[in-house]
């Protein structure tokens, strides 16, 4: 198992540079160097599992299981830092989640990129980013996390941009940067606070100490993590970069917008859990954050006409969904929602990406029939959004249900907009169903199946999506939880989803019409941050660059010229030193010399 | 003792090498005078003073090497500003960055 | 007393630079005789032996000519500070098996450093002679022996890491017999590296006698020029005792005089050879000469280091 | 006094007497001897008080490397003149009296420090290389390194001469 995840890292980062420097010659042998890397990944995560059993760890998510590496760093007599990977359930759990994602989305990205022209750029970063993506889940201190955790956001950022002719693309790119920056802030600071409090980063120390901390200690730490994870997974006012991150390729927002970076705010909460556990307020602003997070996006889904900006505000909400439940103090819950939701959404991806290159569009008013010239992919499409949409016995009912349960034991309020968020998913993804794949094409082009190599990680990840929900009750126990489902709220979202679907499948017929009136566009915008982002930041630039003005024009220059009068005096002064003569130099340099022993001598009598 | 005087006295000869001669290369002799005077100095003092004289000498020999280093240096600029104007003293050197 | 030692070793060293020097130079008149298909000296005494001893009055009833316009102190004893720091350097060759004249714990460094001085006498009696081709030879001397020194010293530096210590008596203690084929390439470089800096033919560039007339000497006469041609002998006869020591064990194979013999008995045949190797190549050029220097010597030290190193590791 | 102190007295009294020659003579190769005699005379000190490697490492690097550079460099600079011009100095009464003052401070500040619990163990070769190895390693890395990037900056020197 070690050696599976050194070979992980090895592969990833080798690869990364091989395939970046051998150029796009040599891409179509050196590819396979990007899905051997995902690959080992997996099969680490998975023989951890199997090598642990059941039940191998109890309780809270526990780390230094199984110690692959560890060194100090940055090492001091009485304190250091040490950095190092270790693996544990929740680490084996993403492990999988990043190589089967990963493996699939390479594996896919085959036929997907093969006309591109810069794709040994493109795997090579995902190579790169695969192996972040594993060192942030087997990090065994908060700095390695962190420094994974940035290299991840480089990934992201880069592979937004992938196409940065386009300056829609790069412009993406930036505010994803930048607004997950806004959050990795919080979180650095989170990680300050922690090492002046408890003097380590490392995980299982940190955690050890968490009880002895003061509680509002606790409380602003927790906030602090929380809004690196808000940022990191696009929670309520940092979702604003997701929905623009879909100018990436659509491989990409498979991988890092759906399934894996994206979730590692929930891996990072979920890792930290006992912080969180013992700071009660702020896990209440986690519920009310994620409830207003999953209920407004998937209203904003509603209303797209981008089969991807759909998934997108889908996956804000599914988001919002494991924060919920984070808050609600489920954290199993969210970990195992994380996972399906990583198999089924990046299917949904995947499978428009495969109708986006077989249609020639991306835009759901020009798509239309595509079930009889996409079979496998609108097959595939109908399991992912079933999944979605919580219908049993697929993967996603379990881990919803397991959430909404959990939410609506803690705060029925909140349950309850969940519950209603939850038939607003079905109903969105009915309509896009409806409107992608049934009726008649509209569009220009000839649609046509995708390659074997897109249809086969399609039918993988389907599969998972199909059946991973028969190991929700091996998830729970894993982790010390309990299985089974409340007989009541099954009913209760069966129902919601049947309805919401019904009126998904009428939207669906009226055809797509661009939101064109005020509260529509409003919501359709993400409920109109960007334009208060916006004009805030105007005002306030405003405001900022006034007042500097005043202070520029009088402190600064004021000072300056005083300066300045000050060096000209005492140049006009010294100006005879200065004569080009190096024998007066180095006299001047005795001299000071001796002045200078002089004043030793004076000073120490 | 007799050292230490006698090196402090090396020193200022040293100095007063660099201080009035004319020609650069006897300027840099001057300053390799200076240069082993104190070197002389390091060593006699640290063993004056009870230090390891292993470590004495081997930090001596680091300054002995650094020197030979600067004074092969300071020679090839020496020879280069030679060749590029044949100028070989110090006040000829006052516009160097006229040129 | 240890001055009186010392006094007697330096007289001693002498002695055997100027016999040696006598001695070669005969034989080097035969070798290069028989290697050019001619006889060399034979008139005077069987095989003419005689001739050398008819060599020494000549040299040193000649008329010692001061050139006009030469610096006269530093042109009349630059050519002790070319003989003295060689005859000096003879001092360190470990004669006998665990004895030295000057038995020091940096003797091999010594007998790399000193010789060095010698380079100053060859720069200064060119200058103090005043004269163009003088000092052209000496500048290349300089040069050549300054840049030669590095991959002499680098040779040298691998039997030092096999040995363990810089003290020539200890070497040739811990001398074993593998280490002839474990440092021959360093044994090669240190050979060539010593006749460049002995500045003998076929790196006699700073004599050139057909260009430079003979370079940084060309002024000199009588012992004077005598001095330097001693000088030359002398550090061929101590790099040879010392190669054969260091490499080859020298003074190691046997005990007593036996081993002494021997040892003297391979140093010989090592100067045949390089005797042999000046009247057989013909001279390098200049560039030749440095690129030669740093581009094969020095990288081929390195690597002998290299092996040695990990030998020395190994073990 | 006993004999190494005579010994030590006359290598000090011998690097004086170098440096004095070295800044007053007006002769370019009696500078170059007296500058040898202070090296030498420097390598004798080493030897007596402090370490033979140091001594020898003395010669070889300053009698057999600098100073063969300095000479050269002073054949380079005045090998084009036909008479022999004399090294001259700007004699100055305020640069004597810098070098006095500093003399004077130098003695007034070492001296106290130069106690009398002197240490008469020199050091050997093995000594030097294991704390040059040991705790000096990083030191001399960084000798090594300033090495390399001399031998550059010589290079680049004396390139770009070559080129103007």
């Amino acid at each position: 198992m070690n050696t599976a995840v050194l070979v992980t890292f090895g592969l990833s980062i080798v690869g990364a540079i091989a395939i970046a420097l051998a150029g796009a010659r040599a891409v179509r042998f050196s590819r396979w160097i990007a899905l051997a890397a995902p690959a080992a990944a997996a099969w680490s995560g998975l023989s951890y599992l199997l090598g642990a059993g059941p039940g191998g760890t109890g309780g809270a998510p526990y780390i230094g299981e199984a110690v692959v590496v560890s060194v100090r760093w940055l090492s001091r007599a009485d304190a250091g830092i040490g950095v190092g990977l270790a693996v544990d359930s929740l680490a084996a759990a993403m492990l999988i989640v990043v190589g089967v994602v990963a493996a699939m989305v390479v594996l896919f990205s085959f036929g997907y990129m093969a006309e591109d022209r810069a794709q040994a750029r493109y795997f090579s970063l995902l190579s790169l980013f695969t192996g972040a993506m594993a060192a942030l889940v087997t990090s065994s201190s908060l700095v390695g996390l962190f420094i994974a955790w940035e290299i991840v956001g480089a990934c992201s950022y880069l592979l937004i941009g992938f196409w940065y002719t386009r300056k829609s693309a790069a412009n993406a790119a930036m505010k994803a940067f930048l607004v997950t920056r806004l959050g990795d802030v919080g979180l650095l600071a989170g990680l300050a606070v922690l090492y002046h409090e408890t003097h380590t980063l490392d995980l299982a120390s940190v955690m050890a100490a968490v009880p002895d901390l003061a509680g509002p200690t606790v409380a602003l730490v927790a906030l602090l993590l929380f809004a690196g994870a808000a940022g990191k997974s696009a929670q309520f006012p940092l979702h604003v970069w997701l929905p623009d991150a879909m100018e990436g390729p659509t491989p990409v927002s498979a991988l890092i917008h759906a399934a894996t970076m994206v979730a590692a705010g929930v891996f990072l909460v979920a890792r930290t859990w006992p912080i969180f556990e013992a700071a009660e307020g702020t896990r209440l602003l986690i519920l009310a954050i994620g409830v207003i997070t999953a209920a407004g996006a998937s209203v904003s889904a509603l209303l797209q006409t981008d089969i991807k900006k759909v998934l997108a505000y889908s996956t804000i909400s599914q988001l919002g969904f494991m924060f919920a439940a984070l808050g609600a103090g489920a954290w199993v819950a969210a970990v195992f929602h994380l996972v399906t939701h990583a198999a089924f959404k990046s299917l949904l991806f995947l499978a428009a990406g495969s109708v986006i290159h077989g249609s020639g569009t991306q835009d759901l008013r020009e798509m239309g029939g595509l079930r009889r010239a996409m079979p496998v992919t609108s097959a595939t499409w109908i399991v992912g959004a079933a999944a979605l949409a919580g219908l049993p016995p697929l993967s996603g009912f379990f881990s919803k249900d397991a959430i909404l349960e959990a939410v609506w034991h803690a705060t029925p309020l909140a349950g309850a907009a969940l519950f209603a968020a939850g038939a607003v998913t079905t109903c969105y993804i009915t309509r896009a169903t409806r409107l992608a794949f049934c009726g008649t094409f509209r569009g220009s082009a000839r649609p046509h199946e995708s390659g074997a190599t897109m249809w086969l990680p399609l039918v993988v990840l389907a599969l998972g999506a199909a059946s991973l929900g028969a190991a929700s009750g091996e998830f729970a126990r894993a982790f010390g939880g309990h299985g089974g489902l409340s007989l009541p709220v099954a009913a209760a979202s069966i129902a919601l989803a049947v309805a919401g679907g019904l009126v998904g499948w009428r939207l669906g017929e009226t055809g797509a019409r661009r939101a064109q009136s005020g509260v529509a566009a409003f919501v359709a915008g993400g409920w109109g941050v960007d334009a208060a982002v916006v004009r805030l930041a105007g005002a306030s630039v405003v405001a900022s660059a006034a007042l500097s003005e005043r202070v520029d024009a009088g402190i600064i220059d004021g000072a300056v010229r005083a300066v300045e009068r000050l060096a000209q005096g005492i140049s006009g002064e010294l100006e005879g030193l200065q004569s080009g003569d190096g024998r007066a130099y180095s006299g001047l340099v005795a001299i000071g010399a001796v002045l200078v022993v002089g004043l030793t001598l004076w000073l120490g009598r | 003792m007799i050292v230490v005087i006698g090196c402090a006295a090396a020193f200022a000869i040293g100095l007063y090498a660099v201080l009035t001669r004319r020609e650069l290369i006897a300027i840099l002799a001057g300053a390799e005078v200076m240069l082993g005077a104190a070197n002389v100095q390091l060593v006699a003092l640290a063993l004056a003073r009870g230090g390891d004289p292993a470590v004495a000498s081997g930090f001596s020999l680091l300054v002995v090497v650094v020197a030979a280093a600067e004074a092969a240096v300071g020679l090839s600029i020496v020879v280069t500003a030679y060749r590029s104007g044949a100028r070989s003293r110090l006040e000829e050197f006052g516009e160097v960055d006229a040129e | 007393m240890s001055l009186l030692l010392g006094f007697a070793y330096g007289l001693a060293a002498v002695g055997l630079i100027a016999g040696g020097a006598v001695i070669g130079v005969w034989w080097e008149r035969k070798v290069a005789g028989r290697i050019q298909l001619r006889l060399g000296p034979q008139q005077l005494g069987p095989a003419g032996v005689f001739q050398m001893l008819a060599d020494v009055p000549k040299l040193l009833f000649k008329e010692d000519i001061v050139p006009y316009g030469a610096d006269r102190p530093t042109f009349r004893y630059a050519p002790m500070l070319v003989f003295a720091p060689i005859a000096a350097s003879v001092a360190v060759v470990p004669f006998w098996a665990g004895w030295a004249p000057l038995d020091s714990v940096v003797g091999v460094a010594f007998f790399l450093a000193v010789p060095s001085v010698a380079v100053l006498g060859m720069l200064l009696s060119a200058w103090a002679s005043h004269n163009t081709l003088s000092t052209i030879g000496g500048m290349r001397a300089a040069a050549q022996m300054v840049s030669y020194e590095v991959p002499r010293t680098l040779a040298v530096l691998s039997v030092v890491v096999l040995a363990g210590s810089l003290q020539p008596t200890e070497i040739t203690g811990a001398w074993r017999w593998w280490w002839v084929p474990l440092t021959a390439v360093g044994f090669l470089v240190y050979l060539i590296a010593s006749v460049a800096e002995m500045n003998r033919g076929p790196f006699d560039l700073p004599e050139a006698e057909s260009e430079l007339v003979a370079g940084y000497f060309a002024d000199y006469s009588g012992f004077r020029w005598a001095i330097f041609m001693m000088a030359e002998y002398g550090s061929m006869i101590a790099a040879a005792l010392f190669g054969t020591a260091l490499f080859l064990g020298g003074p190691a194979w046997f005990a007593g005089v036996g081993g002494l013999i021997a040892y003297v008995g391979v140093a010989c045949v090592i100067i045949t050879a390089i005797m042999w190797a000046k009247w057989t190549f013909p001279r390098m050029r200049q560039d030749h000469l440095m690129t030669f220097c740093w581009t094969v010597l020095t990288p081929l030290a390195l690597v002998q280091l290299l092996v040695a190193g990990a030998v020395a590791v190994w073990l | 006094m006993s004999a190494s102190d005579i010994t030590l007295a006359a290598a000090v009294a011998a690097m004086i007497a170098g440096a004095a020659g070295t800044a007053l003579t007006r002769d370019v190769t009696r500078l170059v001897v007296s500058l040898g005699a202070f090296l030498l005379s420097v390598a004798a000190i080493f030897l007596i008080v402090a370490s033979s490697l140091l001594a020898i490492a003395q010669v070889f690097v300053y009698v057999g490397g600098v100073l063969v550079l300095v000479l050269f460099a002073l054949m380079v600079v005045h090998r084009d003149t036909d008479e022999r011009v004399g090294l001259d100095s700007l004699h100055d009464i305020g640069a004597a009296a810098v070098a006095v003052a500093v003399f004077a401070g130098l003695v007034a500040l070492l001296l106290p420090l130069a106690g009398t619990t002197g240490s008469q163990t020199r050091a050997l070769p093995n000594d030097i290389g294991a704390f040059l190895l040991g705790d000096g390693v990083v030191a001399f890395e960084i000798a090594g390194v300033l090495l390399l990037v001399a031998l550059l900056a010589v290079l680049v020197v004396v390139k770009g001469g070559e080129d103007r």
